[in-house]
C-alpha cells in the first residue's frame, strides 16, 4: 500500500492538538450544561474562542523554570507526555482505509508500550520539581498508572483471543457481526476503568488531588510546558475514547453513514461520557483507588482471560 | 507435538502443586507448623516420585526434559538433601514467633523445584529456568533471616550481583550457542555456515565461565564464603549441596550431550588445579566454621570435576559415590552446627567457640569428628571410599597434573579439619560460649542417621552402590569421542561382577 | 526484508554486554550495579531474539521472555534487598560500605 | 487480513511530532515575557507549598507501599507479557496450552491471594485498634 | 571358618564394648570402676586365645601361607575382604599382641578422663595395626592403614603432654600424606593390570603378576616406599616421629614405637620387595644409604636429647635405620635380621617407653636433668629400664644384638663401607644409652626427690617377661628365623621358592 502523504502526517498532530484545545472548551460547557450553570460564553459564537484565548495566554507568559528544579529533566517532562498521547495515535484506525503506521501488527502492543512510556512524563515530572507536592503527586500518579496498565494490559487480551491478533484492523474487522462490547463486558468495564486511571482524568484524578497536592506532579509548571501536560490529558481522552471505539464499540463499522463518521460519532459519545463522569462522580481515597484496582479488577481481568479462553476453546472446531 | 512438549517428570509436578498449596496454605492461614508440614509431605511425596518411570518421551530428541537414571539419582539427593535441611530448620522457625517464617519452607521448596528442574532439563530453557528459581530462592533464603544475622543482607545483595553476573555471562554464552546451532537443545556449541568460528569457542567458554561462576571454582569463587556465612546454618548447608549438586549434574548432562572442545579440556585441567588448592588454602585461614565449610566445598567441587575429566569405566561410579559422600558429610556437619547453635541469635560458627566439645558434648563431637574426617577422605567414612574413587577414575585417565593436586589438596585439608577436630578435642576451662543446653532431639537424630549413612556407606559401599545402580540403563546418554561418564559400561560390569 | 543483519544486532549486544559488565564492576552505586546487570541481562535477550530470527526459531523469543522475568525479578529482589540495608541503617547505597564480611 | 505495516511512516511521523512540540516550547521561550531583578518575586524561587516557607528537602522518604506496588507491577505485567503470547494462538494451541495457561492464570491468582492476605495489597494506615477498656468495648478507629 | 576376621573384629567389638560399658546410662546410675580397662582387658585375653588357635590350626590348604579368608566386598570395583597370614604377619601379630598386655595393665589403667573413650581408641588403633599386617587386598589394606591413624591421633591429641596438637597434627600430616601416595601407587598398579588384562581386582597375589615397565615400576614402588619410610621412619621424612612418641600418652607411645612404626617394615617387605623385586634392587643402594643415614642421625640426636621419651623416639629411628638396612640388603640373612630387630626393637623400646612413662607419671617430668638416681628410691623400676636400655644398645645375647647382628653380616656382603659406618652407630648407641642409665638411674639420688613409689611386683612380672622374650630371641634366634620368614607370593608356590632370596 503506497504512504501516506507527507502533509497527512504533518496534519494528523495538528489536528490531534486542535481537537484537544476544543475539548477543553467543549468540557467546560458540557460541565456547566450538566451542572446548571454556563460555563464560557464570552469569547467567540458560544463562547467557543476561549480556547484560543486560554492558548494564546500560555504562549505569551513566562517561560518560567524554577532555579530549584532539574532543568533538563524539567523541560523534558511535559514533551513526553505529550509524545507518547500522540504517537499512540499512529496506529488507532479512523477509517477501514489506514492509520499513519499502517496495519502494524503489534499496534496494540504499540499503544500499551506509549501508555507505559507515559508514566515517565509524570515521574520525571514530579522527580524534576524538586517540590514535595510535585513529588508526592508524581509519586501517586505513578503508582496509579503503572497499576492500571497491568488491568488494562489484561483485559484486553479477551479481545485479543477472540481475534488472534494485536491488529487493531483485525479486530475491527472481528467485530463486523457482533461488537465486542458483548462478549466482552467484563473486559470492557475493567478496560474503561482502567483508561480513566490511565489518563488520570476526574473521578480518577488523585495524583493532581488539588485539595491535598495543590496540583499534584505539575505545581511547579506553568506557561506552555503546563500547556502540554493540559493538552496531553484531554489527548488522551481522546485516545482512550478512540480506542474503546475500536475495541469494543466496532471501530469505524456501521451502516448507512461513511466509516470516519461513525468512528467520530463513537468516539465523541465517549468522550461526552468521561465528561459526565466528571461532573457526576466524587472523588474516591487514594487507597479506594488502589484496593479497586488490585483486589477487584485484577482478579475480573484474570477471570475474563479465563472464562474467556474456556469459550473460546469449547467453540473451537476440533 | 506440543504434548510431546509438555512432558514433565513427576517430582517437578509434585514440587510445583507443593508450592501453589503452600501459597494458598499461607494466604489461608498462616501456620508456621502448617508450612513445614506440607513442605515435607511435598518433599516426601516428590521423593516417591523418583523413582517412577514413564516409558515414553525419555531419550526424545525434542523433550524439554530427560528423566533417566542419573535425573532420577541427582533429584533423590537433592531431595534427600531438602529434607535434612527442612529437618535442621524446623526448629528455629518453630521457636521464632516474633517474625513471620511462613515463606521460609516456601523459599526452600522454591529452591528444590529450581534445582530439581535443572537436573531433568535436557533443553536451555527449563535449565535456565530452574537455574534462576533456583537462584531467586536462595537470595531470598539468605536474606530470610535478617532479624537476627546481620550481615545477611549484604550477603544476599552481594549473592545477587554476582550470581546476575554470572547469570548474564551463562545467558549470553547460550545465546551465542543457539545463535551457532539454532537450537536450544543442550549440545556443545558448533561452528556452522555463515558463523565466525569464533562464536562457538567464545559460547562455550561463557557457559562454562557461567557454570564455574555458580559451581564457585577457583577464579569465580569469591563469593561463596561471604554468602554461606551471611546466610543461616541450613542456608548455608542448601548452598553448598543442593545447588552444587544440580549445577553439577547439568554440568555433566550439558557436557555429555556432544563433543567437548579439545581447548577446553587444557582450560577445566587449570581450572580444576586452581580449584583444589585454591579451596584448600583458602580455608586454611578461615576461623569461622561455616566460611571454613565454604572454602572446603570450593576444593571438594574440584574433586568432583576431576571425576568430570577422566572419563573411563571408574568415572561414572567415582561421581556418583562421590556426590552422595560429599552430601552425607556436608550435611552431618551442617547439623552438628545447627544442633550446637545458639538458638536465634548469632550463630556461634566461630571455631574458637567449639573449645571443649568432646567433654561437653561428647556425643555430637564424635559425630562431627566423623563427618569432617569423612570430608577429608579417611575411614571409616564413606568419604575415603569416595576419594579412592576419584582417584581411581583420575589414574586410570593418567591425569598427573590432577593427582598431584588431589594429594596436596589433601593434605592441606586434612590439616584444617583436623585443626577443628583439635580445637574440640583442647579441654576449655573458661567455657566461652554456653551451648545450647536445650536438647533437640529432631537435630540429633538426623545427626545420627547421617553417621550411619557415612559410616555404612564406608564400610560397606557396595551395599549402598547397588541399589543406585540396579539394572544396565544409560545414565547419561553417550556418543563417540566425548568426555562423558560412561555409566553403561561401568554398570554392566557393575552387574556382571554381582550377579553370582 | 530484515532491516539489521545479525551481525549488526551481536555487535550490538556485545556492546550493551560490555557496557553492563563495565557499569556493575566500576560503579559503586548498588543501583547502578543493579541496573548495569539488567543491561547485561538485555544484552543476552538481544542476542537470543536475533538468533531467533536468523533461524525463524520460536525458542528464542520464548528464552526472551524468561529472561525478562529474570530481570524483573532480581530488580524486585534486589531493590527489596536494598530497602532492607537502608533500615538497617546503611543511608548510603555505596557497595563499599558493606563491609561485614570480609571478602 | 491486511497486511500492510508501515514503519517509515510512523518514524517520519515521530520526528514530525518531535519537532512540532519543539517549536512549540521554543515559540513560548520566544514569546513569554521576561521578568528580571526586583520584578522577579521572591517567592517565584521556593517550591510551592500553600504559601508556607518550605522546609527540609523537597526529596521525602516514601511509604513503602509504592515500592510494592513498582514491584508488583513489574511482575504481573511480565506475567502479562506470557499471557499475550498464549493470547494469539489460543486455538491454536488446542486443550493442552488451555490448560497450561489456565495452570499459569490459577498460580497468578494464587499469588495474589498470598499477596492480599499477607496485606501487600493494603495501602494507608492500617486501622488502629483501640484496646477494650472497663468503660467499652474495643474498636477500630 | 578361619580365624583371622574373628582377630580383626574382636578388639573392634571389644573397643566399642568398653566405650559403652564407660557410659553411666548404660549399666544404671552405679559406675563400675575401671569397667572399660576390664572389658579392654578381655578383649586382648580373648584375641590371644584366638591367635593360639590360629598359630596352631592346620592350615587348610598346602602351601606356606597359613591361613586365608575371602568375602566379597565391593564387587564392582573388584574389592574383596581378603585376609591372609604368613609367619611375617603371624610374628607381627604375635608382637602386638605381646604389647598390648603391658599397654593395658600398666599404662591405661590410670586414664581417668573418657576412660571408654580412651581404650576404644586404643582398640581401634590395634584393629587397625592387625588388619594392616593380615589385608592382602591392597584396597583392604589402604584402608586399615588409614584407619589406624586416626584413633592413634585423637589419643595423641586428647590425652598427650603439653604439645600434643601440634604433634599430633603433624604426625597425622606426614602418615596421610604419603598414604595418599601409596594410594596412588595402588591405584596405578591396579589399573596398569586393568588396562593388561581387563579385569580390575585388587588383590594382592594377582597384582603380583602385573607386568610392568622398568620405570613405571619404579614410580610405583617408589609410591609405596615413601608412605612405609614415613611410617618406619627413613630419615628425611623421620620428623613427625620425636614429637609424637614425647606428647603421646605412656600407652600411646608403647604403640606407636613398638608397633606402628613396624607395619612401616612389615609394609616395605611385603609389598615394595615382593611387588615391585627389581625395582626394589635397583633402588637398594639409596634405600641402604638412607638406613645407614637414619642409623646414624638417630644415635647422633639421641647423645643431645635431655627429655626421657625424646631420646628414646631417636634412638628408635637409629634403631629401625637397620630395618631399613637389612630389608633391602637384598639377602635372606638381611631380611631375617630385620625382622628379628623388629620384633626386639617392639618389646624393648615398648618397654623403655613405659618406664619412661612411669617415670613421668611419678615426677611429672621427663628431663633428665631433673631426674637422678632412681636406683634408690625405685630399684625395680631403675633394673628394668637398666635391662632394657642394655638390650636396645644391643648386648650380645639379647634380642636386638641378634638382629642387628645379623643386618650388619649382610650388609658386609654388600657394602663393607656401610657396615662400617653402622657400626660406628652401634658406638653412638652406647653412649646414649648409657648416659640415660647413668643419669636417671645411677646418678646419685638428688637432694629435692619426693617420695615415690616402686613398681608393684606385678608390674614385675609382665616386664619380666617381655624379658624372657628377649632373651629367648638373643639366644635363639633360630625358630623365629624360619618362622617369621615372609612366604612368596603365589599361594600355591612349591615350598622350595622360600628359599631364595627376594
Amino acid at each position: 500500500m503506497r504512504q501516506p502523504p507527507f502533509l497527512a502526517i504533518i496534519l494528523t498532530p495538528l489536528l490531534i492538538l486542535g481537537l484537544a484545545t476544543l475539548l477543553t472548551w467543549v468540557e467546560r460547557r458540557l460541565l456547566g450544561l450538566w451542572q446548571d450553570r454556563y460555563g464560557p460564553n464570552r469569547v467567540g459564537p458560544g463562547g467557543m474562542l476561549q480556547a484560543v484565548a486560554d492558548g494564546i495566554k500560555m504562549l505569551f507568559k513566562q517561560d518560567w523554570i524554577p532555579p530549584f528544579a532539574d532543568k533538563g529533566v524539567f523541560v523534558l517532562a511535559p514533551a513526553i507526555g505529550m509524545m507518547t498521547v500522540l504517537l499512540s495515535f499512529a496506529v488507532i484506525p479512523a477509517t477501514s482505509l489506514r492509520s499513519i503506521a499502517g496495519n502494524l501488527n503489534v499496534g496494540l502492543l504499540f499503544i500499551l508500550a506509549m501508555m507505559g512510556l507515559g508514566v515517565y512524563a509524570v515521574v520525571l515530572a514530579g522527580w524534576a520539581s524538586n517540590s514535595k507536592y510535585a513529588l508526592l503527586g508524581g509519586m501517586r500518579a505513578a503508582a496509579q498508572m503503572i497499576s492500571y496498565e497491568v488491568f488494562m494490559g489484561l483485559s484486553l487480551m479477551g479481545v485479543v483471543m477472540i481475534t488472534g491478533s494485536f491488529s487493531l484492523y483485525d479486530i475491527v474487522a472481528a467485530q463486523s457481526g457482533l461488537w465486542f462490547i458483548v462478549p466482552q463486558c467484563l473486559g470492557f468495564i475493567v478496560f474503561l476503568l482502567a483508561g480513566i486511571a490511565e489518563t488520570h482524568r476526574l473521578p480518577f484524578d488523585l495524583p493532581e488531588g488539588e485539595n491535598e497536592l495543590g496540583a499534584g506532579f505539575h505545581t511547579e509548571y506553568s506557561g506552555m510546558k503546563f500547556g502540554m501536560f493540559f493538552l496531553a490529558e484531554y489527548a488522551g481522552i481522546v485516545l482512550v475514547s478512540a480506542l474503546v471505539t475500536t475495541l469494543y464499540l466496532g471501530g469505524w463499522l456501521g451502516p448507512f453513514l461513511p466509516a470516519a463518521v461513525w468512528f467520530v460519532l463513537k468516539t465523541g459519545t465517549l468522550v461526552a461520557f468521561f465528561i459526565l463522569l466528571r461532573a457526576a462522580l466524587p472523588r474516591p481515597r487514594y487507597d479506594q483507588l488502589m484496593t479497586l484496582g488490585w483486589k477487584v479488577l485484577l482478579p475480573l481481568s484474570l477471570l475474563n482471560i479465563a472464562a474467556t479462553g474456556t469459550i473460546l476453546m469449547l467453540r473451537a472446531p476440533e | 507435538m506440543i504434548a510431546h512438549d509438555l512432558f514433565v517428570p513427576s517430582p517437578l509436578l509434585v514440587l510445583s502443586s507443593g508450592t501453589m498449596l503452600m501459597l494458598v496454605s499461607i494466604a489461608w492461614r498462616r501456620s508456621i507448623t502448617l508450612s513445614l508440614s506440607i513442605g515435607l509431605l511435598t518433599l516426601l511425596l516428590a521423593l516417591a516420585g523418583t523413582d517412577h518411570h514413564l516409558t515414553t518421551g525419555q531419550h526424545g530428541v525434542a523433550t524439554l526434559f530427560i528423566q533417566d537414571r542419573w535425573a532420577d539419582y541427582t533429584t533423590a539427593l537433592i531431595l534427600l538433601s531438602s529434607i535434612c535441611i527442612l529437618g535442621l530448620s524446623w526448629r528455629n522457625l518453630l521457636h521464632d514467633t516474633a517474625h513471620p517464617t511462613d515463606e521460609y519452607p516456601l523459599l526452600l521448596l522454591l529452591g528444590t523445584l529450581g534445582a530439581t528442574s535443572m537436573v531433568f532439563s535436557a533443553n536451555y530453557i527449563p535449565f535456565f529456568l530452574g537455574l534462576e528459581i533456583l537462584g531467586i530462592s536462595l537470595i531470598g533464603l539468605v536474606a530470610a533471616r535478617h532479624h537476627h544475622l546481620t550481615a545477611s543482607s549484604e550477603a544476599s545483595m552481594k549473592y545477587l550481583i554476582l550470581s546476575g553476573i554470572s547469570s548474564a555471562i551463562l545467558l549470553f554464552g547460550i545465546g551465542l550457542a543457539y545463535a551457532a546451532t539454532g537450537s536450544l537443545y543442550f549440545s556443545p556449541p558448533v561452528a556452522t555456515d555463515g558463523i565466525s568460528h569464533g562464536i562457538p569457542i567464545a559460547a562455550a567458554t561463557m557457559i562454562l565461565v557461567g557454570i564455574f561462576f555458580k559451581l564457585s571454582a577457583v577464579p569465580f569463587h569469591m563469593w561463596i564464603p561471604d554468602v554461606m556465612e551471611g546466610a543461616s546454618t541450613p542456608v548455608a548447608a542448601f548452598i553448598a549441596v543442593v545447588s552444587k549438586i544440580a549445577i553439577f549434574s547439568s554440568l555433566v548432562r550439558y557436557f555429555s550431550a556432544g563433543e567437548m572442545q579439545p581447548f577446553l579440556n587444557d582450560t577445566m585441567t587449570a581450572v580444576i588445579i586452581l580449584t583444589i588448592l585454591g579451596g584448600n588454602l583458602l580455608a586454611l585461614r578461615q576461623t569461622s566454621l561455616t566460611r571454613l565449610m565454604a572454602c572446603s566445598s570450593i576444593a571438594h567441587v574440584g574433586y568432583l570435576l576431576m571425576a568430570f575429566l577422566s572419563p573411563g569405566q571408574l568415572q561414572s561410579g567415582a561421581i556418583v559415590v562421590y556426590l552422595a559422600a560429599y552430601t552425607a558429610s556436608t550435611l552431618g556437619v551442617f547439623s552438628v552446627i545447627s544442633a550446637l547453635a545458639a538458638n536465634g541469635d548469632t550463630d556461634g560458627t566461630s571455631i574458637a567457640d567449639w573449645k571443649g566439645l568432646f567433654f561437653s558434648h561428647p556425643f555430637l563431637a564424635v559425630i562431627m569428628s566423623l563427618m569432617l574426617l569423612s570430608l577429608a577422605g579417611i575411614p571409616p567414612g564413606i568419604g575415603f571410599f569416595a576419594k579412592f574413587e576419584i582417584a581411581a577414575a583420575s589414574v586410570e585417565r593418567q591425569r598427573d597434573l590432577l593427582l598431584a593436586a588431589l594429594v596436596i589438596g589433601s593434605v592441606i585439608g586434612l590439616y584444617y579439619y583436623l585443626n577443628v577436630i583439635r580445637t574440640m578435642m583442647t579441654p576449655d576451662i573458661v567455657q566461652i560460649v554456653t551451648y545450647n543446653r536445650k536438647n533437640y532431639p529432631e537435630l540429633t537424630g538426623l545427626a545420627l542417621v547421617l553417621t550411619i549413612i557415612v559410616i555404612v556407606g564406608g564400610l560397606f559401599p557396595a551395599r549402598l552402590i547397588r541399589p543406585i545402580l540396579p539394572a544396565p540403563v544409560t545414565i547419561i546418554p553417550r556418543s563417540a569421542n566425548t568426555i562423558a561418564p560412561d555409566i553403561d559400561t561401568a554398570m554392566r560390569y557393575a552387574i556382571h561382577d554381582i550377579s553370582p | 526484508m530484515p532491516v539489521f543483519s545479525f551481525n549488526d544486532a551481536l555487535l550490538v549486544a556485545v556492546l550493551l554486554f560490555a557496557t553492563g559488565l563495565t557499569g556493575v564492576l566500576v560503579r559503586r552505586n548498588l543501583l547502578f550495579m543493579l541496573m548495569s546487570l539488567d543491561i547485561m541481562l538485555n544484552a543476552a535477550a538481544l542476542v537470543f531474539v536475533a538468533a531467533g530470527a536468523r533461524w525463524h526459531d520460536a525458542s528464542g523469543q520464548v528464552m526472551f521472555l524468561m529472561i525478562l522475568a529474570l530481570a524483573a525479578t532480581e530488580t524486585a529482589v534486589g531493590l527489596a534487598i536494598i530497602l532492607r540495608l537502608h533500615a538497617r541503617g546503611r543511608p548510603s547505597l555505596d557497595a563499599d560500605t558493606g563491609n561485614l564480611l570480609r571478602g | 487480513m491486511m497486511d500492510f505495516s508501515d514503519i517509515r511512516s510512523l518514524f517520519v511521523y515521530a520526528a514530525v511530532v518531535a519537532v512540532l512540540l519543539a517549536c512549540m516550547m521554543g515559540l513560548s521561550a520566544v514569546t513569554g515575557t521576561r521578568r528580571n531583578g526586583a520584578a522577579m518575586g521572591r517567592s517565584m524561587s521556593m517550591p510551592f507549598e500553600s504559601g508556607i516557607i518550605p522546609t527540609g528537602s523537597g526529596h521525602l522518604r516514601l511509604p513503602v507501599q509504592y515500592y510494592l506496588v513498582a514491584m508488583f507491577f513489574v511482575i504481573f505485567d511480565v506475567e502479562a507479557a506470557f499471557l499475550f503470547s498464549w493470547a494469539t494462538v489460543v486455538t491454536d494451541t488446542g486443550w493442552v496450552g488451555y490448560g497450561a495457561a489456565l495452570v499459569f492464570i490459577v498460580f497468578l491468582a494464587v499469588s495474589l491471594a498470598y499477596l492480599w492476605r499477607a496485606g501487600a495489597l493494603d495501602w494507608g494506615p492500617r486501622p488502629r485498634v483501640i484496646p477494650a477498656t472497663d468503660s467499652g468495648k474495643g474498636h477500630v478507629l | 571358618m578361619s580365624p583371622l576376621p574373628a582377630l580383626v573384629l574382636v578388639p573392634a567389638l571389644g573397643g566399642a564394648i568398653a566405650w559403652l560399658v564407660d557410659r553411666p546410662r548404660f549399666v544404671g546410675a552405679r559406675k563400675i570402676t575401671d569397667a572399660s580397662w576390664r572389658v579392654t582387658l578381655m578383649a586382648l585375653v580373648l584375641e590371644t586365645l584366638i591367635l593360639v588357635l590360629a598359630t596352631f590350626r592346620r592350615p587348610a590348604h598346602p602351601g606356606p601361607w597359613l591361613d586365608h579368608f575371602t568375602a566379597p566386598w565391593i564387587p564392582s570395583m573388584g574389592i574383596s575382604i581378603r585376609l591372609d597370614m604368613d609367619g611375617l604377619s603371624l610374628s607381627l601379630l604375635w608382637l602386638t599382641i605381646i604389647l598390648s598386655f603391658p599397654c593395658v595393665l600398666l599404662a591405661t589403667r590410670q586414664i581417668r578422663v573418657n576412660a571408654g573413650a580412651f581404650h576404644f581408641l586404643l582398640l581401634a588403633t590395634i584393629t587397625g595395626i592387625i588388619g594392616t599386617f593380615l589385608a592382602t587386598d591392597l584396597f583392604l589394606f589402604f584402608f586399615f592403614w588409614e584407619l589406624m591413624l586416626v584413633p592413634m591421633f585423637v589419643l595423641i591429641s586428647a590425652w598427650g603432654h603439653e604439645g600434643r596438637h601440634r604433634a599430633a597434627i603433624k604426625f597425622f600430616l606426614f602418615t596421610q600424606g604419603s598414604g595418599l601416595l601409596m594410594l596412588l601407587s595402588i591405584l596405578g598398579l591396579v589399573v596398569a593390570h586393568f588396562h593388561e588384562t581387563g579385569v580390575l581386582t585388587f588383590d594382592y597375589f594377582t597384582l603380583a603378576a602385573t607386568r610392568l615397565s622398568p620405570s613405571l615400576s619404579m614410580v610405583l614402588m617408589l609410591g609405596f616406599f615413601i608412605a612405609f619410610a614415613v611410617k618406619l621412619p627413613v630419615v628425611p621424612v623421620h620428623v613427625w616421629l620425636p614429637d609424637a612418641h614425647t606428647q603421646a600418652p605412656t600407652a600411646g607411645s608403647v604403640l606407636l614405637a613398638g608397633i606402628l612404626l613396624k607395619t612401616g617394615g612389615y609394609g616395605m617387605i611385603r609389598f615394595n620387595i615382593m611387588l615391585f623385586p627389581e625395582a626394589a634392587e635397583r633402588f637398594a643402594p639409596i634405600a641402604m644409604a638412607l638406613g645407614v643415614a637414619g642409623i646414624l642421625y638417630g644415635a647422633w640426636m639421641s647423645c643431645a636429647q635431655n627429655d626421657v621419651k625424646r631420646l628414646i623416639a631417636y634412638s628408635s629411628i637409629s634403631h629401625l635405620g637397620f630395618v631399613l638396612l637389612g630389608i633391602f640388603s637384598g639377602s635372606r640373612t638381611g631380611m631375617q635380621g630385620a625382622i628379628i630387630q623388629m620384633i626386639a626393637h617392639g618389646l624393648s623400646t615398648g618397654a623403655l617407653f613405659l618406664i619412661a612413662g612411669s617415670i613421668q607419671d611419678r615426677l611429672h617430668t621427663r628431663d633428665m636433668h631433673q631426674i637422678g638416681g632412681l636406683w634408690t628410691s625405685m630399684p625395680r623400676l631403675s633394673g628394668a629400664g637398666l635391662f632394657f636400655a642394655v638390650a636396645s644398645l644391643g648386648m650380645p645375647g639379647l634380642g636386638n644384638f641378634a638382629g642387628e647382628f645379623l643386618v650388619l653380616i649382610a650388609t658386609w656382603h654388600v657394602s663393607p663401607a656401610a657396615a662400617v659406618l653402622t657400626t660406628a652407630g652401634l658406638v653412638l648407641a652406647a653412649i646414649y644409652s648409657l648416659r640415660m642409665v647413668n643419669r636417671i638411674f645411677l646418678a646419685p639420688e638428688r637432694a629435692d626427690q619426693q617420695p615415690v613409689t616402686d613398681f608393684p611386683a606385678r608390674h614385675m612380672i609382665i616386664l619380666g617377661s617381655i624379658m624372657i622374650f628377649l632373651v629367648v630371641l638373643g639366644l635363639y634366634p633360630q625358630p623365629f628365623m624360619t618362622f617369621s620368614t615372609p612366604s612368596p607370593l603365589s599361594i600355591t608356590a612349591e615350598p622350595d621358592k622360600v628359599e631364595s632370596p627376594p
